[in-house]
């Protein structure tokens, strides 16, 4: 896929479709590589990679790229082409400064899974076939591939491109993922287990801002959070409410307008499973108000500047809740 | 840090009765940026008033709170009272301690302690208040009307009679909408031509009153007051200034097998047509799609014939531009298709037939010249079978028909089959219905006489299947419910009192004008009580119809109602706008449109502007801006707006939370 | 020796919208019917102008429990805003519940000018709820707290 | 309180107000039982705060040589200064330091002709310095004070100026304003160019305070008057919190503007990033 | 040398918080962070926990004073100072060093009270990492991990702690726990140091070239072109900041609780957009001179200040944790030989 990659993106390059290339510039170890520009072939050549731990969401950087002059070249996987269209929606990206090469994905690695299962200083990994083969200071060892898929990928919603202007690979199908299943599972605890579930999962927040900052919702200008006139202005999570407001109140922000890409949690250093408050609030949008999926399209009203004469009352909270 | 002035009223023992008004006060001069606090008999008194507005000069305040009665009831009273001293009105806080304090709280103690905390939340509040100008937008003293039946006309009249210019955009060639098209009207059964025609040449002839016929509404832009509106003038091929109207091209040309839409496509038409005898504006209008010159180059005849040289084969589409400061929708409705009622076998059989088409088959000016014949085969029909409630009243479920009543369906059914029986007393005529509803003046009267007098045969039930049957016959085959019987009737006529829904323009119409319809299609009104006839866009008024289903008196009412509206504003100079409005923080919008959406006024719009950044380059962004003359204030934006670009003024995000913080603490 | 508790009186924050539930506070007022002075009114021009922010840092500041009143489905003299409030809250609601915080503290009520009665039996109901449910413990700022 | 406290700021009491331009006053500062809340040198900066509001770094404008209080000359700028302006005398504020070196009064300074050049609010910090001259006048050479602002109104402490400086011999005051005035016969022009009309003798100390843009025009006249960078000092302004080299995000290259400055010689700043 | 069997360390950590609060490294579903330790509690063997020790002696957030404001009076309140002694038990190498960092910074006059009360209150022991990761490059800043430093420094084989203390505190905090332990020879974790040292060896980050990090070349690296393509991904966000055990920029805040004002200080990190913001404006005004900061502050202007030490342990948590993958190793293989 990568040499596809760069022999087309050299393509566009020369023949003045794009001026340069949103990618992955290859890093020091096997799953460190970083989200960069490319200017030029021998740019490329050089640096580009992609494998299965180039998981990034390129489509937030669109957002600043496509100020910039000329089209930009953006690889994006069907998770990614969610964010882009829902961006495109929003007026945040100017769709027509970007050339979407779409790339067929079966799921991306989580090295921290690798990590996870005892595979303690890694120094290089080869896919073969359906598994890793992991070289580390402490012998090589093999993995299967699925065992070792970020959880995003794991429950996949859609290998489906919703926007490109070419493909590379194949495109995939909506799946019917079973997503919801965590979620559903702390639904079904009772107040205090939740209660107790969150605030051990919250506590742990440093107020790094690493999910707002990755959220390819999350563009504003000026986040509510960095506004000292706004009022809830912190930089630092002071205490166990400011942890849940913040994490709340962003949450409420993206309702709606998330697309489940699962950057959130993917960045997270204190590995906070943060997207578990988007995908209640899709869960519940999906439930009370009729299945929407963010990024499906770029003009569909989204479920919180909308409704319906016949809404549910918010009373349904304790109709359909446990205990 | 403001400068605030607190006065406690007693409301005499209405407050002081159950709050001690000199505790409060007292307490309420130790909170931040108090510098008096002082309390009165009776603060809304002249004596009262004139304690605060000492007390604004001599302690030079910028701010005051009043805790007194519920703000619905003086706040607008001791606005004017800071007016008064010189102090923005909008410095003004009241705090609700009669109402919802000394009322509610039989304990002193209780009802003090409660005081406190609210005049406490009212400072709060205060110390972030901003002095708001309320801002003036000039009115253009002109309206427009949507629609050139009898709701726009009588509209239009309303408003030039009182001096102001009107034009009337009508989409078809002449105005007189569905009731020229009607027979006699109910209950009086007066004939709808005799009293529509006069209203058009009123119209037509009014100095004041300009009418745009064959024409459509283009554009929208601007708001209340100041509306600018394109409108397409489609092209005729006839110069309307130059065409008397005489017909000689009619009766000339060669072209006459165009089903005549006025008539409902039950006779034929020429290519060049007037739509009828008294149609205003009386000139003809080229149908291109039937036209042999357009459609092949060749005849002309019209062109020959016509004495005034009024026919121009290269006329084109042409827009015109121009202000307003009001617009009336009033685009009417149309009967629902009834392709999908097989049931009925409406496309099966030509003598199932709508009501409508039955008002032009009982029509002296229309196909059959007023004689009831059969569409078939021109016979007279002795059984005639009416069916009620066609696509009206139906489950949500039913995607064919619509949920709500058509409203006028059981009484000019009532009128059919009296006309029937009366005009032809050898027909047999049934009449199948679900409820027979007749609230209106005179209305009950007239059904009943349709039953007791001239005989007609009511059932209540409904018509399962028309069948038609070889012998040119239609078996009707329904229940009656009330004897308990399946019918099977071999009828002659069905007639069908098909659902009447809004006009189809209506929906791109209310895009252009930003006015919610609701899911039917029919225009919402600013509220379903209280303002009735105005949209809750601003300077958008509804007529008719197009609100939803109404007879011809409640039409003509509603047209006048929003007639007196649209006066109201025009004769205004300018508006002055409610100062507490949304505003956006152009460096924070991100441009989402979140707030547009959720607007619903269509208050809030967009533009590109170039921003100067911080690091000296340019940079071009999307961002909201609030129309402060559309905008009343209802803050959905502000919760829509992720970043908090969107504002209110007077309950801005941080005086409501300092209201939050004080009421807490 | 058994130390007599504290009653527990809640502190309950209603924002109200101006043209139903705040006329109706103000009915319940006029026709002289009862209700804990522990709720205190918040005026809001509709209920579509609560933030989930407001809410939040009502229960920051010490709020035991919070209530949004608003016209009528149907009746909102901005004829759409209570819709949608009634979305927003509905899901600031079953994400507070989904965070363990008592589905009780929180509540969404149509009360319209005309209800004084409703007005009064609402915030009456709602404070009976609260003060069974206690203190807010789960939604708590702790510096917020009175010594 | 232990001395060593450093972030825990002290009372003091605003016990005069002075409004001085449309948007500066001069806040005479005393601690809670008179005397001065701390001592300082000229040049050096205090944290002033309203808790709840803000707390920030301001020069301190008043001479150490002034044994009864302190002042300070703030210009309205944002939401603590905004806060400040509305002041009225009994009001307490919270006070720490004094923070960063300060001026070389007692070092490099000593035995000086002195130059002092400043612009609108840049006279702040070099009332201090000026004053301290002024009271131990055995110790300096002479003294030229170029000071220029928008406009009459705008000049800080014109009564000072006009009422002590310019009466005081040895003592030479050219003031400026940027665009011409009605009742304003002096010089009317930028403070750089003045400053290169004037054309002082080369071997003078100078002292600059003012907007970047005059420090930087300013500068570069005097170079070419013939000055040596190692001769003309100017003061700095950043966002600060501590105060005391710590909290990391006053500086410039591997100087803090807190700790390490404000004071700098010119020649000093060619060698931190310019970044400031 | 002290001595402890593996698997009774439980009476270790028992006798050590029977005295005062123990914090040792426990596993979550996510990495291991500082618990403290109660009954029952075990010790992860994980290499380094996910936020780095230097939260004992600087809090994420921390109250400074309180004050009490009526009209026009104010009132300063100091708070209390925590008074507890503690043990943080399982700091590597890296995190111990980064102590002696942080103490340059907060120990220097002024002191910083607020540190050094904590500094006080804390007793380290270490622990010689036995597994050390493809991300640990503690070697290229002179730490040895097998002399793990702190009061008292553990190392680990098989089957057996071995303990020794280096400071007075450290003897003391081992004295009071003697009775579970046992002596041991001097060499006795030698073979430990051997097998670790040996490790160390194969490491990939290894012999970076920090020559150019010197106060002479500040001007010519501030200068360099490589921040622009550098930071180009960066996002803002403070994770680095955060997980780096040196990192202490702090801000002031001031919390309006309805009934005073509580200031406190929190962590703050020169990443982020707001960092230097004021009302004038913001030198710092994009993410590549945010971004040059952190790293400049690091490998530049701390050594200038510090005799050449770098604010820098080599932990490896920035490797780990930054979300683009951007890193210290990144940048200064990127500055450090070219940039000469």
């Amino acid at each position: 896929m990568q040499e596809a990659m760069i022999k087309r993106a050299k393509e566009l390059l020369t023949d003045g479709t794009v001026n340069r290339v949103l990618g992955w510039q290859k890093g020091g170890v096997a799953y460190d590589a970083t989200p960069a520009v490319f200017d030029s072939a021998e740019a490329l050549e050089q640096g580009f990679v992609y494998d299965d731990f180039t998981a990034a969401n390129l489509s937030k950087y669109l957002v600043k790229e496509t100020k910039n002059e000329g089209k930009v070249l953006v690889f994006l996987k069907p998770c990614d082409t969610y964010s882009l269209n829902q961006l495109t929606k929003e007026h945040r990206v100017n769709r027509d400064n970007v050339y979407v090469i779409g790339v067929g994905c079966d799921g991306k690695a989580d090295v921290e899974k690798l990590r996870a299962q005892g595979m303690d200083g890694i120094l290089g990994i080869t896919a073969e076939g359906d598994n890793f083969v992991v070289e580390t200071l402490y012998g090589n060892k093999t993995v299967a591939k699925a065992d070792v898929l970020a959880e995003r990928c794991v429950v996949c919603k859609s290998r489906k491109l919703m926007t490109y202007d070419e493909i590379l690979g194949e495109d995939g199908e909506v799946i019917d993922s079973n997503r919801f299943d965590m979620v559903e599972q702390l639904e079904n605890m009772t107040s205090d287990q939740r209660y107790a579930f969150w605030q051990n999962e919250l506590s742990r927040c440093i107020r790094c801002n690493a999910c707002r900052n990755v959220c390819p919702a999350c563009t504003c200008e000026k986040c509510v959070f960095d506004n000292v006139n706004s009022g809830v202005a912190n930089t630092a999570a002071a205490d166990s409410f400011e942890e849940k407001l913040f994490h709340v109140i962003r949450a409420f922000h993206v309702a709606g307008r998330c697309t489940d890409c699962g950057e959130c949690s993917r960045v997270c250093p204190q590995g906070i499973p943060l997207h578990l408050l988007n995908r209640k609030f899709i869960k519940d949008i999906n439930e009370l108000y009729g299945e929407y999926q963010a990024g499906e399209d770029t003009d569909s009203r989204g479920p919180l500047t909308n409704f319906t004469y016949d809404d549910c009352e918010p009373s349904i909270v304790h109709e359909r809740g446990v205990e | 840090m403001q400068r605030i002035g607190v006065f406690v009223c007693w409301c005499g023992s209405n407050i002081a009765g159950t709050v001690d008004v000199h505790k409060v006060a007292e307490a309420l001069k130790s909170e931040p940026g108090v510098v008096i606090s002082t309390q009165y008999q009776y603060m809304c008194s002249e004596a009262g008033q004139t304690l605060i507005k000492d007390a604004i000069r001599d302690h030079k305040l910028t701010g005051i709170v009043v805790c007194s009665c519920s703000p619905r009831m003086h706040e607008a009273t001791f606005r004017k009272t800071a007016a008064a001293a010189g102090l923005n009105p909008y410095m003004v806080e009241i705090a609700n301690i009669r109402e919802q304090c000394s009322w509610i709280h039989k304990d002193m103690e209780v009802g003090t302690e409660k005081a406190i905390i609210l005049g406490r939340a009212a400072i709060a509040k205060v110390h972030l208040n901003a002095p708001l100008v309320a801002g003036e937008s000039p009115v253009v003293k002109r309206a427009l009307v949507i629609g050139g039946g009898i709701a726009g006309i009588q509209t239009a009249l309303d408003i030039a009679d009182a001096g102001f210019p009107v034009d009337i955009v009508e989409t078809k060639p002449t105005i007189g909408g569905k009731m020229a098209q009607i027979d006699k009207t109910f209950p009086t059964l007066d004939c709808a031509a005799c009293i529509l025609t006069p209203k058009m040449v009123d119209a037509a002839q009014h100095e004041k009153i300009n009418i745009y016929a064959y024409s459509e509404v283009a554009e929208v832009k601007g708001f209340v007051g100041n509306f600018s509106v394109k409108i397409k003038q489609k092209a005729r091929m006839v110069d309307t200034t130059k065409c008397t109207g005489c017909g000689l091209c009619v009766e000339k040309c060669p072209m006459k097998k165009v089903p005549n839409e006025f008539n409902l496509g039950m006779d034929k038409r020429s290519a060049i047509y007037i739509p009828f005898a008294q149609a205003v504006p009386k000139v003809a209008t080229i149908d291109p799609t039937a036209c042999i010159k357009m459609k092949t180059g060749k005849c002309g005849l019209c062109a020959t014939v016509c004495e005034a040289g009024a026919i121009d084969y290269t006329q084109q589409d042409s827009f015109i531009e121009e202000k307003y400061g009001a617009i009336v929708v009033a685009t009417g409705y149309n009967p629902i298709n009834l392709d999908k009622y097989d049931e009925f076998a409406y496309n099966q059989s030509p003598d199932v037939i709508t009501s409508l088409e039955f008002e032009r088959l009982t029509n002296a000016a229309g196909p059959t010249a007023g004689k009831l014949l059969r569409p078939s085969d021109g016979k007279h029909p002795h059984t005639l079978v009416f069916v009620q409630c066609v696509g009206s009243r139906c489950d949500v479920a039913n995607e064919k028909g619509k949920s709500y009543c058509s409203k006028i369906c059981c009484m000019y059914t009532a009128k059919h089959a009296m006309l029937c029986r009366e005009k032809y007393p050898d027909t047999d005529v049934y009449v199948f219905y679900i409820d027979v509803r007749t609230p209106g003046k005179n209305f009950d009267e007239f059904y009943r006489r349709a039953v007791e007098e001239y005989g007609v045969h009511y059932i209540k039930g409904m018509v399962g299947k028309v069948a038609p049957q070889a012998d040119g016959t239609l078996l009707v085959q329904g229940s009656d419910l009330i004897e308990g019987e399946q019918l099977k009737i071999k009828a002659d006529l069905v007639v069908l009192a098909a659902a009447i829904e809004p006009d189809k323009s209506a929906r791109p119409l209310a895009t252009m004008l930003t006015a919610s319809m609701d899911t039917n299609d029919f225009f919402t009104e600013a509220h379903p009580k209280l303002r009735p006839v105005e949209s809750p866009t601003a300077g958008v008024f509804l007529s008719g119809c197009c609100q939803g289903p109404k007879d011809i008196p409640e039409t003509v009412s509603q047209a006048s109602g929003a007639a007196a509206k649209v006066i109201g504003l025009l004769v205004k100079d300018s508006l002055t706008c409610n100062p507490c409005v949304a505003h956006s923080n152009e460096l924070m919008c991100n441009g989402c449109s979140a707030c547009e959406k959720v607007c619903p006024y269509g208050a809030i719009s967009y533009e590109d502007k170039e921003f100067r950044m911080p690091d000296r380059t340019t940079a071009i962004r999307r961002v909201a801006s609030v129309n402060p003359a559309v905008c009343q204030g209802c803050g959905a934006c502000t919760v829509a707006c992720p970043s908090g670009a969107m504002d209110l003024n007077g309950f801005s995000n941080s005086q409501i939370m300092a209201e939050v913080d004080a009421i807490c603490k | 020796m058994q130390v007599e508790k504290k009653e527990f009186k809640p502190t309950i924050v209603a924002f109200c919208c101006n043209w139903c539930s705040y006329a109706g506070a103000d009915l319940s007022g006029t026709n002289r019917l009862n209700y804990p002075a522990n709720v205190k009114i918040i005026r809001v021009p509709c209920s579509c102008r609560v933030n989930p922010m407001f809410v939040l840092r009502a229960f920051q500041r010490g709020a035991d429990g919070v209530i949004i009143c608003g016209c009528h489905p149907g009746d909102c003299h901005y004829t759409t805003g209570n819709y949608y409030a009634r979305r927003r809250m509905t899901l600031l609601f079953s994400m507070l519940d989904f965070l363990g915080i008592e589905r009780d503290r929180t509540r969404l009520e149509w009360v319209s000018a005309a209800e004084g009665a409703k007005f009064a039996a609402t915030m009456n109901d709602f404070v009976e709820t609260v003060t069974k449910l206690g203190e807010n413990k789960r939604l708590e700022d702790l510096r917020c707290k009175k010594q | 309180m232990s001395v060593q406290e450093t972030l825990i700021p002290k009372l003091g009491v605003v016990t005069d107000v002075r409004i001085d331009t449309p948007d500066v006053k001069t806040f005479r500062v005393n601690a809670l039982d008179g005397g001065k809340v701390f001592d300082h040198m000229p040049g050096q900066c205090a944290m002033l705060s309203i808790p709840g509001v803000g707390e920030a770094m301001f020069s301190i404008t008043s001479s150490p040589t002034n044994t009864e209080f302190m002042e300070f000359s703030i210009k309205k700028c944002g939401c603590l200064t905004n806060w400040l302006h509305q002041m009225e005398e009994g009001q307490q504020i919270t006070i720490r330091g004094p923070y960063g070196n300060g001026f070389p009064v007692e070092t490099e300074f000593k035995g000086k002709d002195m130059v002092f050049v400043a612009g609108g609010i840049g006279l702040a910090p070099l009332r201090s310095v000026i004053n301290y001259v002024r009271d131990n006048r055995q110790n300096y050479g002479t003294v030229d004070i170029v000071y220029g602002s928008r406009s009459m109104e705008d000049l800080v402490d014109y009564k000072e100026i006009i009422d002590v400086w310019c009466k005081e011999e040895g003592i030479n005051v050219y003031l400026t304003i940027d665009r011409e005035q009605e009742g304003w016969d002096g010089h009317v022009g930028f403070v750089p160019n003045y400053v290169k009309e004037l054309g002082f003798d080369t071997n003078k100390t100078v002292i600059i305070c003012g907007p970047p843009i005059m420090i930087k025009f300013t500068l570069a006249g005097l170079i070419e008057l013939g000055f040596d960078k190692t001769q003309v000092y100017t003061t700095m302004e950043l966002k600060m919190k501590c105060g005391v080299g710590k909290c990391g995000r006053c500086n410039i290259g591997a100087k803090y503007v807190c700790k390490d400055g404000p004071v700098f010689r010119c020649d000093q700043l060619d060698e931190m990033p310019n970044e400031y | 040398m002290k001595q402890i069997k593996l698997d009774s360390i439980q009476s270790l950590f028992k006798a050590l918080s029977a005295t005062r609060t123990l914090y040792l490294p426990v596993d979550t579903p996510a990495g291991a962070d500082f618990k403290k330790y109660e009954d029952g509690v075990l010790w992860s063997g994980a290499l380094n926990p996910n936020r780095s020790a230097k939260d004992f002696f600087f809090p994420q957030t921390e109250n400074m004073v309180d004050f009490k404001v009526e009209g026009k009076t104010i009132e300063i309140i100091e708070p209390t100072r925590p008074d507890e002694d503690f043990v943080v038990f399982g700091v590597r190498a890296c995190d111990a060093r980064s102590f002696e960092l942080l103490d340059k910074v907060f120990l220097c006059d002024p002191v910083d009270t607020y540190y050094q009360n904590r500094r006080e209150h804390g007793v380290i022991v270490t622990v010689c990492c036995n597994k050390p990761a493809e991300t640990c490059f503690c070697t290229n800043f002179g730490i040895d991990p097998t002399a793990p430093g702190g009061d008292v420094a553990c190392w680990q084989d098989d089957d057996t702690l071995y303990l020794q203390a280096n400071t007075k505190a450290g003897e003391a905090l081992l004295n009071s726990v003697a009775d579970v332990l046992a002596e041991a020879d001097d060499s006795a974790a030698d073979s430990v140091k051997e097998t670790v040292k040996a490790i160390m060896a194969k490491l990939p980050i290894q012999n970076l070239d920090l020559s150019a990090f010197t106060e002479d070349n500040l001007l010519n690296l501030f200068g360099s072109e490589q921040w622009k393509k550098l930071s180009e991904a960066c996002l803002g966000c403070g994770t680095c900041t955060f997980v780096c055990p040196t990192c202490q920029c702090y801000d002031i805040k001031d919390f309006d609780t309805g009934h005073g004002i509580k200031r406190f200080r929190c962590w703050d990190s020169c990443m982020y957009s707001e960092f230097t913001r004021c009302a004038h404006g913001n030198p710092r005004l994009s993410q590549v001179e945010r971004f040059r900061q952190r790293f400049m502050h690091k490998l530049v202007y701390f050594p200038a200040n510090n005799n050449g030490d770098f604010s820098c342990v080599g932990c490896g948590r920035c490797l780990a944790k930054c979300p683009i993958s951007m890193n210290i190793v990144k940048v200064i293989k990127a500055l450090g030989g070219a940039n000469k």
